[in-house]
């Protein structure tokens, strides 16, 4: 089958530049952090989404994450970008590594038909939408390029957790979740085959059933 | 940069995480996609919350948002194994038990 | 002896009556079977007390009437405004359908009180009487049966409804008992249905559910009929709407909506009194034991119909009454027509069943006097029918249950008793003088006789002339039954040998029906022992309510002569003459009747073969009961089977496939999707064939469980979402 | 006692979370626990129908009412209470929950999840009958829904995914056209308050705009009419009645005929005639037709079955059918009718369905003409089914004939002269219905007994718990119907002033 594989990496690298060109044109250093954080979030899910491979696409998914805590921090939220990278490149991606090796590959899974007419599509719809969305928008009205300065720090968010006016409720459920749910994944996880005797009951087991089904529906 | 700077990645953040959900056969490409939406969102909770004033619930959201995800993502992949035992694929279209 | 009817106390003994026999059924039903004798000593003795409290009010009854003035000294009139009470006027009543909810005398909420008159007072004792003898028959003829308990219990429920019904003062209850009646035939005519021993099991499994079905249908007009009374008078109760619709007949006459009530009303008597042409059920009753056959066809069931009439009797316009005379007289002849051709003992007593109801209703149709003669040969033919049916069981007992008459014969010497008992109710159907049948058969000839009036009366006409010709042919298959059965040789040896005189309770219980047979007619005479008029059960039934409108009865004049009494008109001599006429045509037929019968089946001078080869064709078509059970079969039975048997297909296929219509269509559309999916595999159109292709899964099935497909719709939903907006 | 009503409903949801937390392994500890979860309620409503004072409620209002705010944003309040309508059937839910535990004793698989699901399914039916708040009633409505789905659907007999599915589909049907009228009649009236909207109705505010060419009160009133006319269910929509009927395993089928008819009966008298009382009065004939229709068609359709539950299940249209023809004829006696026509049918009907049962789990078929002579080897058996067909067919001394001795003279009474023909019309039904059910009999017990069937144990004793109480019920209302009629009496003739405003 056709592999497009050096296109697309020349096509992505094209991409890549650009980003940085059009960042430093339009607002020099800052924008070259921009751009270079947009490229990577972008072209780390492309990546993503392309590779044959999910190991590959697992850490191309890092790209996204370390692009997206850039531009967290360009938006002056450094503990969220902090938050990100920790949370996201050291835990979650983590998790993610371990099912991609706890799953067997499969390298034919990819369609590259799917992909390409996919990726079409909902470009051309996302692009279609934020074009007519942006024709409605009177940017004038929006706060130029100049942001208004921070005043608060690392510190309100920090008292906004406790605070029992602001976020504590919240936060004290955020806990419990986490907790719960970190539970009934080890839960979930360590059931074994012999557990899932019910799930013969389930009517879409017996074929005949099913066949029988589907004739009356029809 | 401007916030429509901002918007526009998080807008192509989203799409490309739809298109990894619904393209790829691999049912984990879904939780990729979730993480990639989640990370979209994000992006407009902290640019809206940059753009206008500043007070702390963009920030905050995105907190809440990241610690969410992390919450899904271990159940997810947990589910992810059990599928696999029981189906022994990792196929989201092989897994239809919803339909009954 | 106090017999003076005192409301206040004698009503809580009326309301004994009933329920003796009612504790003893619950007794029996629960704990039947651990009594000694299996409990029938139990309900044969409350049913014994039953008859002394029956009769101690009936004696009440009779010494009110007498006293009233039987021999013509003080007012007459007084003695005619008989004897009626309610007990609800002496506060002896329950409301039954609310307790709070409603005002306890308001329209809506049903009062139950007892009625208790003239009728009520015979029927009664009548039903007290035959079903006492019929419990102590059964004790000696249902030996052995193997549900023997059951069916002591079943035949004693029927009586407490029969009891419930005569003393019911609103047609709801009567309603009511009626049902029960029908319910309490099901079970008891099916009584061999359960029995493995039994070679007919299968026939008494149709012939009960039959007899359930017909008699509904009467009941469901009945139903309709007092719907629309109570649509128009707001009252159940009989007295009411006796007063109420004779205001409003005296004020604006008869409407058609009452006929067509009317009608409905006396569908119930067709349906439970077995007039043609719902007469089809009783036949098929005989499958029940003997003692059931005697309860249904004498005191209880049967004569619910024509007691109906007789209650129901001024409400019923002059159009209905027509149809009542017409029926009656027709079922009267035809039923008599099929009796002389039945071989089977208890065949030959059940179409003389229905022949003397078609005599009663008849009677009732014409009015007047007919309707004290119809209601008065109730009385009787209660007792002489049981004697013949119980009589005709210990034949069959003693014969080892065989039926067929024609395997009988000499059974004279063997069982003397029952030949005697089953003789002299014989000469009482045939109405013989000096047997009871006599008095009220030769009323009713006379009231046909009188209905003629004047001006030319078709109903009256045909009743006149069927009626006598019934009475012939009655006397002649009933002593066609006695010569076959008793006298000659006899026909099959085997059976003869082994038959013998039955056990003393089923003697004893023959005996004292006889005794009735026989004097039960004198009974209601008093004076003039031809009973022209002014008898004691004119008196006795008469009450203002029946009185009131003599006037839409035929040829009312001579009937206000006849029992206006002496005080009105002294000589009555049109219904004196129309008396001599009617006496000298009904001894007369039965003579010939009982001549022909002699003549044919004991002197065998004439051949009966003979004279079914001459009659040929239309012998068969009696035989064959006219081919009505075929007709209703054909008609009524397969019509419904068959609507029903459409139905199921229609609902099953056109319904049912309207609604699975729509599952067609989504699969096809699946099926398009599929193959548009499959031809081009290209990613736009595959994510299209997907979308389109989970549309018409999901169209199918609502769902197909494809997480990524539904994230698709999600999506695309989104989308068109935001492209509405924008585009709006 | 304060909330009773709450706990009634919600005791169920307690025994759930508690027979989930159970191992699945100890199945007697779970049967237990679910009949205690059944049992205290039933307890707790047999008190308070004895407590209730029918005239408290005697203009309208409602007894042991709860109001607590719920979802502020569009004023759903959590605001329950009975009147003399709902009471009955709330006890009669409990009783025949209660039968239903020991009645399922004999399923054999995955019991845990079974009597879970068979108590949430409680929960949402009585959540339906003391909910007087719209919004409430759909959220219960919703709930009640899915655990029948699955109890057909995994515990049914051989066709059950068809039955379920089918019965999915036509109640989700209901269920979106009923959600439409509720949000329409929620930005009409702006409140979810059932008695609210009542009080606005007949004042005449209830008004909104038109749809598909209806002016606003008819298309509401036809869509909430649909909604519950598929539960009833009405002629036209009554196909998915007995699929599920047959495929549903016995005590799903005793409380699907005893309680979930009526729950569409209950819908129409409680949240859609007197919300829309004028469009009532407009369509009441085409009601009554469509009872009509009901009655005499099922009870035809039920003699052309074979299949001993599909007649059963047939012969709950037919007499679901008097439900529409009562409420339909406008009077008091015709509405009193409809109301005890429920309750009746919900024990005979559902004392048939358990009659079935019986024999299916001895003979494992249902063929009506493959049995034959049952009696003589089952004569308890034999007993109880004759006493419960009777009551079926109406016999006197039966609530059934009350509730149709009611519903028709009511009917013949009705100020449209047209009733008359339909009550006609309707009596070909009563005597069809008296033939099928005899047919049966005759067939299954009188005759020579089936070599086969020779040696069949009669009913055990646990049957017979389960079947007693409800032929009980329908003597003890037949012979003193003012028990059950002193109760409704004074909310029915509330009703009846409510739907004939304006007249």
């Amino acid at each position: 089958m056709v592999d497009l594989q050096k296109p697309f990496y020349g096509g992505l690298t094209l991409f890549f530049v650009a980003m940085l060109g059009w960042g430093i044109s339009s607002a020099g250093a800052p924008g070259l952090a921009f751009g270079f954080s947009a490229a990577l979030t972008l072209g780390g899910s492309l990546v993503c989404i392309w590779e044959r491979s999910v190991v590959r696409s697992a850490f191309s998914l890092m790209g996204t994450f370390v692009g997206v805590a850039g531009l967290f921090i360009l938006l002056g939220a450094d503990f969220v970008g902090m938050a990100q990278i920790l949370i996201y490149v050291g835990g979650i991606l983590a998790l993610l590594l371990f099912g991609v090796m706890l799953s067997p590959p499969d390298m034919e899974e990819r369609k590259l038909s799917r992909v390409a007419g996919g990726l079409v599509l909902m470009g051309a719809a996302v692009a279609w939408v934020s074009a007519k969305v942006a024709a409605t928008v009177e940017w004038a009205q929006l706060p130029k390029d100049e942001l208004p300065e921070m005043t608060t720090s690392v510190h309100d968010i920090g008292v906004g957790f406790i605070a029992p006016d602001k976020y504590v409720v919240a936060f004290e459920l955020a806990a419990v979740l986490l907790t719960v749910a970190l539970v009934a994944a080890v839960y979930i996880a360590r059931r074994k085959m012999a557990d899932f005797e019910p799930a013969k009951d389930i009517p879409s087991k017996d074929i005949a059933g099913k066949e029988a089904a589907m004739k009356e529906i029809a | 940069m401007g916030l429509g700077a901002y918007i526009a990645v998080s807008a192509a953040l989203f799409a490309l995480g739809v298109v990894a959900i619904v393209v790829r056969r691999n049912i984990l490409y879904v939780l990729f996609g979730i993480e990639m939406i989640l990370n979209a969102a994000n992006i407009n909770f902290v640019a809206f919350n940059r753009f206008n004033g500043d007070g702390l619930d963009g920030r905050m959201f995105a907190i809440f948002v990241i610690i969410l995800a992390a919450a899904e993502a271990a159940v997810a992949l947990a589910i992810v194994l059990n599928v696999y035992h029981l189906f022994n694929t990792t196929k989201p279209a092989e897994v239809d038990l919803l339909r009954e | 002896m106090d017999l003076t009817f005192h409301p206040e106390s004698d009503f809580k003994l009326l309301l004994a009556v009933p329920l003796i026999p009612l504790c003893g059924y619950l007794l029996q039903i629960f704990f039947g079977r651990f009594l000694p004798r299996k409990g029938d000593w139990l309900l044969t003795g409350g049913m014994f007390a039953t008859m002394c409290i029956t009769l101690y009010m009936f004696a009440k009854a009779m010494n009110h009437a007498y006293s009233g003035g039987g021999h013509g000294g003080h007012d007459e009139h007084e003695a005619l405004i008989g004897f009626f009470h309610e007990s609800r006027h002496t506060g002896f009543k329950w409301s039954w359908l609310f307790q709070t909810g409603e005002a306890p005398d308001s329209v809506r909420n049903l009062t139950i009180g007892l009625l208790y008159d003239g009728l009520g007072a015979a029927m009664l004792a009548v039903v007290g009487v035959v079903s006492f003898f019929v419990h102590l028959f059964s004790m000696g003829y249902m030996q052995g049966d193997r549900r023997y308990h059951i069916f002591f219990a079943n035949i004693s429920l029927f009586t407490v409804a029969m009891l419930g019904l005569v003393l019911s003062d609103n047609i709801v209850f009567l309603f009511i008992f009626w049902e029960i009646m029908g319910l309490m035939s099901y079970l008891l005519i099916g009584h061999l249905a359960q029995d493995p021993t039994s070679h007919r099991i299968n026939h008494a499994a149709r012939a009960c559910k039959k007899a359930f079905l017909t008699t509904r249908v009467g009941d469901v007009c009945l139903f309709i009929g007092f719907m629309m009374f109570f649509l128009h008078y707001e009252t159940f109760f009989f007295s009411e709407l006796w007063a109420q619709v004779n205001a409003d007949v005296a004020l604006n006459g008869w409407q058609s909506w009452h006929t067509t009530a009317g009608l409905f009303l006396f569908g119930g008597t067709v349906g439970k009194s077995a007039q043609f042409p719902l007469h089809i059920w009783l036949p098929d009753a005989m499958e029940g034991p003997t003692p059931v056959s005697a309860m249904i066809h004498a005191a209880t069931m049967v004569a619910a119909g024509v007691f109906l009439l007789g209650r129901l009797y001024p409400v019923l316009s002059p159009e209905v009454l027509g149809v009542v005379t017409v029926t009656g007289a027709t079922t009267a002849i035809f039923a008599a027509t099929i009796g002389m051709t039945v071989f089977d003992i208890k065949g030959v007593l059940a179409y003389s069943t229905i022949s003397q109801l078609g005599f009663m209703v008849a009677a009732i149709g014409c009015g007047g006097v007919g309707l004290v003669a119809g209601l008065w040969h109730m009385v009787t033919h209660a007792f002489f029918k049981a004697c013949l049916f119980l009589s005709a069981g210990s034949v069959i007992h003693g014969c080892h249950h065989e039926q067929d008459m024609r395997k009988m014969g000499g059974l004279r010497k063997k069982m003397p008793i029952t030949f005697a008992c089953m003789l002299i109710c014989t000469l009482a159907i045939s109405g013989v003088p000096l047997f009871s049948g006599f008095y009220s058969k030769d009323k009713i000839v006379m009231a046909s006789f009188l209905s003629l009036g004047h001006e030319f009366n078709g109903p009256a006409l045909w009743a006149s002339i069927a009626l006598p010709a019934a009475a012939a042919i009655t006397a002649f298959y009933m002593f066609r039954l006695i010569f076959m059965t008793f006298f000659g040789a006899p026909r099959d040896s085997h059976v003869h040998e082994h038959a013998h005189e039955s056990p003393w309770p089923m003697t004893v219980s023959l005996m004292g029906l006889a005794f009735l047979g026989i004097f039960g007619g004198h009974l209601w005479l008093n004076g003039d022992l031809l009973g022209a008029h002014g008898t004691w059960w004119e008196k006795l039934v008469m009450n203002e309510h029946n009185l009131a409108d003599l006037s839409k009865m035929y040829g009312g004049v001579e009937l206000q002569n006849t029992y206006g009494g002496a005080a009105m008109d002294p000589h009555g001599h049109v219904a004196h003459s129309a008396h001599i006429w009617a006496l000298g045509v009904s001894s007369f037929v039965a003579a010939l009747g009982i001549f022909a019968a002699w003549l044919i089946y004991h002197k065998k001078k004439i051949d009966p073969a003979r004279i079914t080869a001459r009659l040929g064709g239309l012998y068969t078509t009696v035989a064959n009961k006219y081919y009505i059970d075929e007709f209703v079969e054909i008609t009524v039975i397969k019509s419904s089977v068959v609507t029903a048997r459409f139905l199921r297909w229609f609902d099953e296929n056109i319904i049912d496939g309207c609604v699975l219509l729509v599952g067609r269509i989504n699969r096809t559309l699946g099926f398009i999707a599929a193959w548009f999916d499959k031809t081009f595999v290209d990613g736009l159109v595959n994510f299209l064939g997907t979308l389109s292709n989970a549309m018409g899964s999901a169209l199918r099935l609502l769902q197909t469980g494809r997480i990524q497909q539904y994230i698709s719709f999600a999506v695309a939903g989104g989308l068109l979402a935001a492209a509405w907006l924008i585009l709006s | 006692m304060e909330h009773i009503l709450s706990w009634i409903t919600f005791i169920p949801l307690i025994g759930m979370t508690a027979i989930i937390c159970l191992p699945k392994q100890s199945v007697g500890l779970i049967k237990r626990v679910s009949l205690v979860a059944t049992g205290i309620p039933l307890i707790l409503a047999t008190w308070l129908y004895f407590q209730f004072d029918p005239q408290s409620v005697a203009g309208g209002g409602f007894a042991f009412e709860e109001h607590i705010p719920w979802i502020k944003g569009i004023s759903a309040n959590y605001s329950v209470g009975v009147d003399g309508i709902s009471l009955p059937l709330i006890w009669l839910t409990c009783i025949l929950l209660f039968l239903g535990v020991p009645a399922s004793f004999g399923i054999k698989k995955s019991e845990k999840a079974y009597y879970a699901l068979l108590l949430l399914l409680e929960v949402g039916i009585l959540g339906v009958f003391i909910s007087l708040d719209y919004f409430l009633f759909y959220v219960f409505w919703e709930i009640m829904l899915l655990p029948m789905y699955f109890l057909i659907g995994i515990w049914g007999g051989p066709r059950r995914e068809y039955a379920a599915i089918k019965f999915f589909l036509y109640t989700l049907a209901g269920s979106v056209l009923m959600l439409i009228a509720i949000i329409s009649l929620r930005l009409g009236t702006g409140t979810f308050s059932i008695p609210e909207m009542v009080n606005m109705a007949q004042a005449g505010l209830v008004v909104g705009p038109e749809f598909i060419g209806l002016d606003y009160s008819t298309w509401v009133f036809w869509f909430l009419f649909v909604g519950f006319a598929i539960k009833i269910p009405v002629f036209p929509f009554h196909t998915w009645l007995p699929d599920a009927h047959v495929q549903a395993p016995t005590p799903i089928s005793v409380i699907l005929a005893g309680i979930l008819l009526k729950l569409g009966g209950y819908g129409l008298m409680r949240g859609c005639f007197p919300i829309m009382p004028v469009a009532f009065q407009e369509n009441a004939y085409a009601l009554g037709i469509l009872g009509v229709i009901s009655i005499v068609y099922g009870s035809f359709v039920a003699l052309g079955q074979t299949d001993f539950k599909r007649m059963v299940a047939y012969s709950s249209v037919s007499h679901m059918g008097y439900v529409l023809l009562g409420t339909g004829a406008l009077t008091v006696w015709g509405t009193d009718g409809a109301a005890m026509q429920m309750f009746a049918h919900g024990t005979s009907s559902a004392a048939m369905f358990m009659v079935v049962g019986v024999i299916y789990d001895r003979a494992h078929h249902r063929d009506l003409n493959g049995f034959g002579g049952l009696c003589q080897p089952m004569p308890i058996y034999w007993g109880l089914t004759t006493i419960c067909f009777f009551a079926a067919l109406g016999l006197p001394t039966m609530s059934g004939f009350i509730a149709e001795a009611l519903t028709l003279l009511g009917a013949f009474q009705a100020g449209d002269p047209r009733f008359q023909v339909l009550v006609l019309i309707s009596v070909i039904g009563i005597v069809i219905t008296a033939a099928f059910l005899l047919w049966a009999i005759q067939r299954v017990f009188f005759g020579s007994l089936n070599e086969k069937y020779k040696d069949y144990p009669d009913m055990t004793p646990r049957e017979i718990f389960c079947m007693a109480p409800l032929l009980f019920l329908c003597l003890l209302f037949g012979v003193f119907p003012h028990i059950l009629l002193d109760v409704m009496e004074p909310s029915v003739q509330h009703l009846v002033t409510l739907l004939s405003v304006g007249k």
